[in-house]
């Protein structure tokens, strides 16, 4: 059958049209293809404690301050600052030449209403900010913070790691709402966001910020010179994991973010596949709904403590033995500054289904029905929530596992009533003080989900952040975790750590639990 | 009335059907539609072959054109012969050229015998271009004038019609056009009238006795209506369950049947001159049913039915015989045929 | 007399009808027995489950992750330690569940709305708009929207899934309902004087059996497949509930360490829809050849 | 051509009862965007406030008629997320759904059809009973089933194709086929199967009707007999088969979309549905259902094409 006229000519024309096309494209250095751990759908990291949305604000806005590898604050956009002797008033000046991307200067002012934003909604922010007396800006580089009562971390709140991480913004967009997204993405940070190019679910591009200035020192963690090398970055959003991974190590993407934990072996047996995983690690969170009988008894909470065996929580969610932290006690991290062991003893002894049962019986449980919320993605979260329905059951509890996707758990969770138990995880940076740690919180109402209710726990945090001196803290901190093990906010279901994977095409990647693209090369 | 002949010299004839046998294959049983039948068609003679439906007659119809469907029609022997060539072992292509050509068709309901979604022009020009190698234009207005001859008003115009948009009787003339295009020698017409009322029956039936004297083509009327046999045709063909029980002149057959069968058909005709003294007369019957055709024939296959039955004739199956010394074309299956020509026969 | 040709014919037909009707029926319509042995093994699967079934299915030992299939664990185990055999034997459980009962849903609702739609002029408006509207919004996407947004079960699954069926069945029963209201033999009921109603049990449903025992099967057979759909884009039958469209969806991202989680399910899947579709091929034709041939 | 008008009036109701079903479906609902975009550690109160500057507190049938009030002005409303117009949303991802289905259903078209009618002509022969057993096999197995075997077969082992991937065609012809293969075949193979079915049946009951009796009695060719005068008569159905093939390649695209990580309007439904954006929801289902509806328009007219009897 002779092929219809018409086809055949359309594609002669569009050969033609494809061989010119090709020409103009600009033939970009190098460009970086990352698969990204989600869909970047909130261009406001202040409004949205989402880690995406984070590791979006760290490509295009700066931070005052940035921990480096050792956890040592150390300054970013400040040059040098300056404190009292009785630690009240602290006076900051911005390093000079430090431009917005749209080429305005960066001032004293931005840098101020910035901070107000994030202390608005920023979990430690609002610690800081309600021992805050006065911030304003002296002069076009400089601006003040006169503290009203005692406030230990300071530098470490204003250069914080994760999630609501102090972003700076221009003052003109740090005056929205925090509860309302930003409407323009303009920051001072190493690279600039292509909004034409953006595809929602899609594909995210940024470029190198021309106007960027690094300091000198090398990059050591999130502090130092952060030098771009690279002239464009692409976050290619691949849904299905079976394609993402068959696609990254077909060599068509550089970067995979979040490979899912049972990967993790094949990729290591591939020679030019690098993996690089933060070496705090991360936190399970098996949260209970303090509000829901019987988890309003402190016992039965307890009793969580003899369901969980660490090790069975991350086998289930796939981790390998390499990227399991054996049983780890500590509410703040093994591992971190603040790491410590008081109030475990009791339940040093592990899973005990029968400790579990009798604790609940104490507790007054008489077998009403338990609902865990069990979503199918993502995998961590998921595979948790079937052990702990698996422990409840044979623990003799009548237990309901309703399935529902993420959204919809989010949703859930927000209500007072309906749930007894769901898990999350979080990065170490959000976990390890107790400034940051929001499941630490027992401020009832004000929590989040599943809203812990103690005096005794917030006047101990309260005391934490107002120490200034680290032995003291320390002391401070074993008095919170006994608190934390009566009160159980949450209980930890185990430390893991989630690498990064990277083509051995690309050097210089850094290791600090942030997708950071600057210092990378690719060959 | 009968038209008068056209010189009917004995010369060989146009088709000749002989011992035909055709059985059906199905795992329910071997249906034997045709068994046994012969008859021959002179040059622009119109026979009729009449018979209850179920009988065999279209089947032997459609066999001279080949058009029973494969795995379950099996010829199982005999020939048939066009101009004398043998037409069961001719190759489908050598078949291809004579259908529509010398040898056409037309059926028994116009409703759905053309294709509705072609023009009435595209379907006659269609055969016209295949057969005589016509242009398109030249095919056009040769199927013009075949409406035109057919009857139909103003041809050229309703050539790019559609099928819906033609009557019943005016499509059954669009399908005798269609079929006499290229001037057949034979036209085989299966039941033509019977699913049109009886003013357009009468119209269709004098067409083709036209078309026959203008044209010269021989005609195969199939048909189970003895009044329009009566009327047009020259020779007749009665046909029972499969196989030929009589053959005769129209006239002879009608002025005196000889096969039982043939008597009770004619017997069960109402008549009109009947209505003077009706007295509420029963219309004559047949009894009984048509037999089934899955086993083979053992005596007669209407002996069950026949009121003047035999011994003989449920044992052994009834030769064709002439009737009479002066009616040598009159044949008829059945022992007792003599005793009937001389009106012997209750 | 008959030719040898015939004669010959005769005695292997002979032989033929010699054999039980069961097997002549068998040789009649192959499709049909064909479909129906596959569905019945399948269905003897799912019923017998809990005593061929080596493991619970919902019992998780996390030690014994992706293994391949060995003595203990006859198909090898999934991401959290499940014997893949047990499970797929389970899944047949859901899986036909989902099938049929969407099927059996989307008839009953269809057959009612179809024939109300059919005859009464008003209602037919109204409806066939409706009809239009839901059939307007992609199946799927009606079907993902309603599973996230409502508690996710078994029951909420088949309701998903069979909402955008039934506006295609009410299409055909509402057009085989206005061909039928014109037969003669519904008229000759009214004329004797039956209610509308019973006319409409008597007469006009029967006669709608033919074609939608077959759509009904073919409905039965996509459920299965568009079950796994939605396990796919994350909004199936709850996790802990084995069905072949959540182990299959569950698999995806490890089916380069274990491909059987996927393969196992997807072959039981393929041979019931299979048996699902021989059935319905097969019905079409032994039914109603003509009618049913329409779809 | 009033038929016309009555058609595209008639279209009118049709989004209507789209619009509302889509609105009432979402908010009905437990779950909205407020919660998603107050993150993990948001507390009820800032949740409260979210809800609040996105107006979800105002009464249902306010949002209603602000959001219709909107349409009719042609702005579809923004992403409650990414704060892009849903237009241009939608204007992004619209290349790649269109190309795949256009090509998905010509690939199917272009196989199934020739297989359809030679499997009428021959049928009950081997070839009849293979091109049957084919395509109920075909039915058999989910897209993404398919999707993986091939890219598994396909790319990773022969290297020939992508993984996955969406190059549009500004970007050159071959990238482009090359993206576009796989991801065609596997969403073919369900069409192919199931036009290629249609097809035979219909082909079959039309080869049984008279007028083909008569074309064989003109002496035709079997060739001529099938191409002009059954194929034209088994148009109707084959084309209503394709056009109802359309509308289920519309939902059927998604799989694939997520399969072969294409940026189409079907992966960007989900995404939006699983987050509860509803105006970038409501935008597409609209858009999709006014697809539908002209897709439909266009299938009926096309009958009047193919069938004189049929006459608007």
């Amino acid at each position: 059958m002779r092929m219809p006229t018409l086809f055949r000519n359309s594609i002669l024309t569009v050969c033609l049209l494809s061989g010119t096309v090709l020409v103009s494209q600009p033939a970009f250095a190098a460009t970086i293809h990352m698969i990204p751990q989600g869909d970047l759908k909130i261009l406001d990291p202040i409004q949205n404690p989402g880690y995406i949305t984070r590791n979006h604000g760290y490509m295009i806005y700066d931070t005052l301050f940035a921990q480096n590898a050792a956890g040592v604050v150390k300054p970013q956009m400040v040059d040098g600052w300056t404190v009292s002797a009785d630690k009240k008033s602290w006076s900051f000046k911005l390093r000079d030449g430090l431009k917005w991307s749209d080429g305005s200067p960066v001032t004293a002012a931005d840098c101020v209403a910035s901070l107000k934003r994030w202390g608005a909604k920023d979990v430690s922010g609002r610690l800081l900010f309600a021992a805050i007396g006065d911030i304003k800006a002296v002069d076009a580089s400089n601006f003040s913070i006169t503290l009203k009562a005692p406030f230990g971390p300071v530098l470490e709140m204003l250069g914080k790691p994760s999630s609501n991480v102090p972003f700076m913004m221009p003052e003109r967009i740090a005056a929205t709402d925090p509860n309302e997204q930003i409407k323009e993405t303009i920051g001072s940070g190493p690279f600039v966001f292509k909004r034409d190019e953006w595809v929602p679910g899609n594909k995210v591009v940024y470029i190198k910020n021309p106007l960027y200035v690094p300091r000198k020192e090398p990059s050591d963690g999130l502090a130092g010179g952060k030098v771009v090398k690279v002239d464009r970055v692409e976050w290619n959003y691949i849904p299905d994991q079976n394609t993402a991974l068959t696609a990254f190590r077909n060599g068509e993407m550089d970067i995979y973010e979040l490979p899912p934990a049972d990967f993790i072996p094949t990729l290591t047996t591939d020679a030019n596949i690098k993996l690089a995983a933060d070496p705090l690690g991360n936190q399970g969170w098996l949260r209970p709904n303090h509000l829901a009988a019987p988890f309003d008894n402190p016992k039965a909470r307890q009793a969580l403590y003899f369901l969980v065996n660490q090790g069975e929580y991350l086998a289930a969610a796939g981790f390998p033995e390499a990227y399991r932290h054996k049983t780890c006690m500590a509410y703040f991290m093994c591992g971190s500054l603040n790491e410590s062991s008081s109030g475990a003893a009791p339940y040093a002894g592990g899973k005990d289904l029968e400790k579990a049962k009798k604790l609940l019986q104490e507790a007054g449980y008489k077998g009403e029905k338990i609902v865990v919320l069990t979503p199918s993605e993502p995998p961590v979260q998921a595979a948790a929530a079937m052990v702990t329905v698996q422990n409840l059951k044979k623990a003799g509890v009548n237990v309901e596992a309703q399935a529902m996707d993420w959204s919809t758990l989010l949703a859930r969770r927000s209500k007072k009533d309906g749930w007894h138990i769901f898990h999350t995880f979080s990065v170490g940076a959000d976990v390890f003080s107790p400034a940051v740690n929001a499941y630490a919180q027992a401020n009832c109402d004000k929590a989040p989900s599943g809203w812990p209710c103690d005096t005794k726990l917030e006047e101990l945090r309260a005391a934490w952040v107002a120490e200034s001196d680290t032995t003291k803290r320390k002391a401070i901190t074993d008095d919170l975790q006994k608190r934390m093990y009566e009160v159980v906010p949450y209980v930890n279901f185990g430390q893991f750590f989630q690498p990064m994977a990277y083509r051995n095409t690309l050097s210089g990647v850094l290791n600090v639990g942030v997708p950071v693209m600057w210092n990378i090369e690719k060959k | 009335m009968t038209t008068p002949y056209p010189d009917q010299s004995p010369a060989a004839p146009i088709l000749e059907v002989e011992d035909l046998r055709i059985a059906f294959v199905s795992r329910d049983g071997i249906v034997r539609a045709v068994d046994g039948v012969s008859w021959q068609l002179q040059p622009a003679e119109m026979l009729g072959i009449v018979g209850e439906s179920g009988c065999g007659k279209s089947v032997s119809a459609m066999s001279v054109l080949k058009l029973l469907p494969g795995p379950p029609a099996m010829y199982s022997s005999g020939s048939i012969r066009f101009r004398g060539e043998e037409l069961l072992t001719a190759s489908e292509v050598r078949m291809r050229q004579l259908r529509g050509n010398a040898i056409s068709m037309i059926f028994q309901d116009p409703m759905t015998s053309l294709n509705p979604v072609l023009t009435i022009g595209e379907q006659i020009a269609e055969v016209l271009i295949l057969h005589q190698k016509l242009s398109k234009r030249a095919a056009w207005k040769r199927a013009g004038e075949m409406l035109d001859l057919v009857g139909i008003p103003e041809p050229n115009q309703r050539l790019r019609d559609y099928p819906h948009q033609f009557s019943g009787g005016m499509r059954q003339r669009a399908m005798i056009s269609l079929a006499l295009a290229c001037n057949p020698a034979v036209l085989i017409a299966d039941e033509p009238t019977t699913a049109l009322d009886v003013t357009i029956q009468a119209q269709i039936m004098e067409l083709l006795a036209r078309l026959r004297r203008e044209m010269g083509t021989a005609i195969v009327l199939i048909t189970h209506d003895l009044g329009v046999v009566a009327e047009c045709c020259d020779r007749v063909v009665v046909m029972y369950a499969g196989s030929k029980v009589e053959e005769a002149t129209v006239d002879t057959l009608f002025a005196r049947p000889c096969h039982p069968y043939t008597r009770g058909l004619l017997a069960a005709m109402p008549g009109l001159d009947m209505a003077a003294d009706a007295g509420h007369r029963r219309l004559a019957e047949i009894p009984g049913m048509v037999p089934s055709l899955k086993q083979a024939a053992i005596g007669c296959r209407f002996a069950p039915r026949c009121a003047a039955a035999q011994e003989c004739c449920h044992v052994t199956i009834p030769e064709l015989v002439v009737v009479a010394r002066e009616a040598p074309d009159h044949l008829a299956a059945c022992f007792r045929a003599c005793e009937a020509f001389r009106g012997e026969l209750a | 007399m008959d030719t040898p040709m015939i004669a010959l014919l005769e005695q292997r037909l002979e032989r033929l009808r010699k054999q039980p009707r069961a097997i002549r029926f068998a040789a009649r319509n192959p499709v049909l027995v064909a479909g129906a042995f596959l569905l019945l093994g399948m269905l003897a699967l799912a019923v017998f489950a809990p005593w061929i079934a080596s493991h619970d299915p919902t019992e998780m030992n996390v030690v014994e992750r992706l293994k391949p299939p060995s003595a203990e664990f006859l198909l090898g185990t999934d991401a959290l330690g499940r014997d893949i055999f047990s499970r797929t034997l389970y899944g047949a459980r859901v899986s036909l569940l989902v099938g049929v009962s969407v099927a059996m849903f989307s008839a009953l609702i269809g057959i009612f709305v179809g024939t109300v739609a059919g005859f009464s002029r008003l209602a037919d408006k109204l409806i066939m708009r409706v009809m239009d509207g839901m059939m307007a919004i992609p199946g799927i996407l009606l079907a993902v929207a309603l599973m996230t947004l409502i508690h996710a079960s078994v029951a909420t699954v088949v309701i998903a899934i069979a909402l955008p069926e039934i506006p295609r069945v009410v299409r055909l029963v509402r057009s085989l309902v206005l061909t039928i209201r014109e037969q003669p033999y519904i008229q000759a009921a009214q004329a004797t004087g039956t209610r509308l109603p019973l006319v409409l049990i008597r007469h006009v449903i029967p006669n709608l059996m033919t074609p939608l025992i077959v759509q009904a099967s073919f409905i039965w057979a996509s459920a299965m497949i568009f079950e796994a759909y939605l396990s796919f884009l994350g909004a199936g039958t709850p996790p802990e509930v084995p069905s072949w469209g959540n182990m299959m969806a569950e698999g995806r991202s490890v089916v380069q360490l274990a491909f059987g989680i996927i393969l196992y399910p997807g072959i039981a899947l393929g041979l019931t829809v299979l048996a699902v579709n021989l059935v319905g091929d097969g019905l079409r034709d032994l039914l109603d050849p003509r009618i049913a041939r329409k779809l | 051509m009033n038929y016309l008008l009555k058609r595209l009036l008639a279209v009118i109701p049709v989004l209507a009862v789209v619009a509302v079903i889509v609105f009432l479906l979402l908010h009905l609902a437990p779950g909205d965007p407020a919660v998603i975009i107050g993150g993990d550690t948001a507390s009820a109160e800032d949740i409260e406030r979210i809800r609040e500057t996105l107006g979800l507190n105002r009464p249902l049938p306010e949002q209603f008629f602000h959001w219709v009030g909107q349409i009719l002005q042609g702005n579809l409303g923004t992403s409650v997320f990414t704060g892009m117009p849903v237009a241009e949303m939608i204007m992004q991802r619209v290349e790649p759904t269109l190309w795949i289905s256009a090509l998905t259903m010509l690939f199917a078209v272009v196989f199934a059809v020739p297989m359809g009618i030679v499997a009428a002509w021959k049928a009950g022969t081997w070839f009849d009973r293979a091109i049957s057993g084919l395509a109920v096999a075909a039915f058999s197995l989910p897209v993404f089933v398919i999707g993986y075997g091939l890219v598994y077969g396909f790319s990773t082992r022969l290297g020939w194709f992508p993984v996955q991937g969406f190059k549009s065609l500004s970007d050159g012809f071959v990238p482009f086929i090359r993206h576009l293969a796989l991801p065609v075949i596997s969403g073919g193979l369900i069409y192919m199967a199931l036009l290629a079915r249609m097809t035979r049946s219909t082909m079959l009951e039309v080869l049984g009707e008279d007028y083909i009796r008569t074309a064989r009695a003109k002496g035709l060719s079997k060739r001529r007999l099938l191409l002009r005068h059954a194929l034209k008569n088994a148009a109707v159905p084959i084309v209503t088969t394709i056009g109802l093939g359309i509308a289920m390649l519309l939902s059927g695209v998604i799989v694939t979309e997520s399969v072969f990580a294409i940026p189409g309007i079907g992966r960007l439904t989900v995404d939006s549905i699983l987050r509860r954006d509803y105006p970038v929801i409501q935008g597409i289902v609209l858009v999709t259902a006014t697809a539908y509806v002209v897709i439909n328009l266009v299938t009926d007219l096309l009958y009047g094409l193919f069938d004189p009897r049929i006459r608007y």
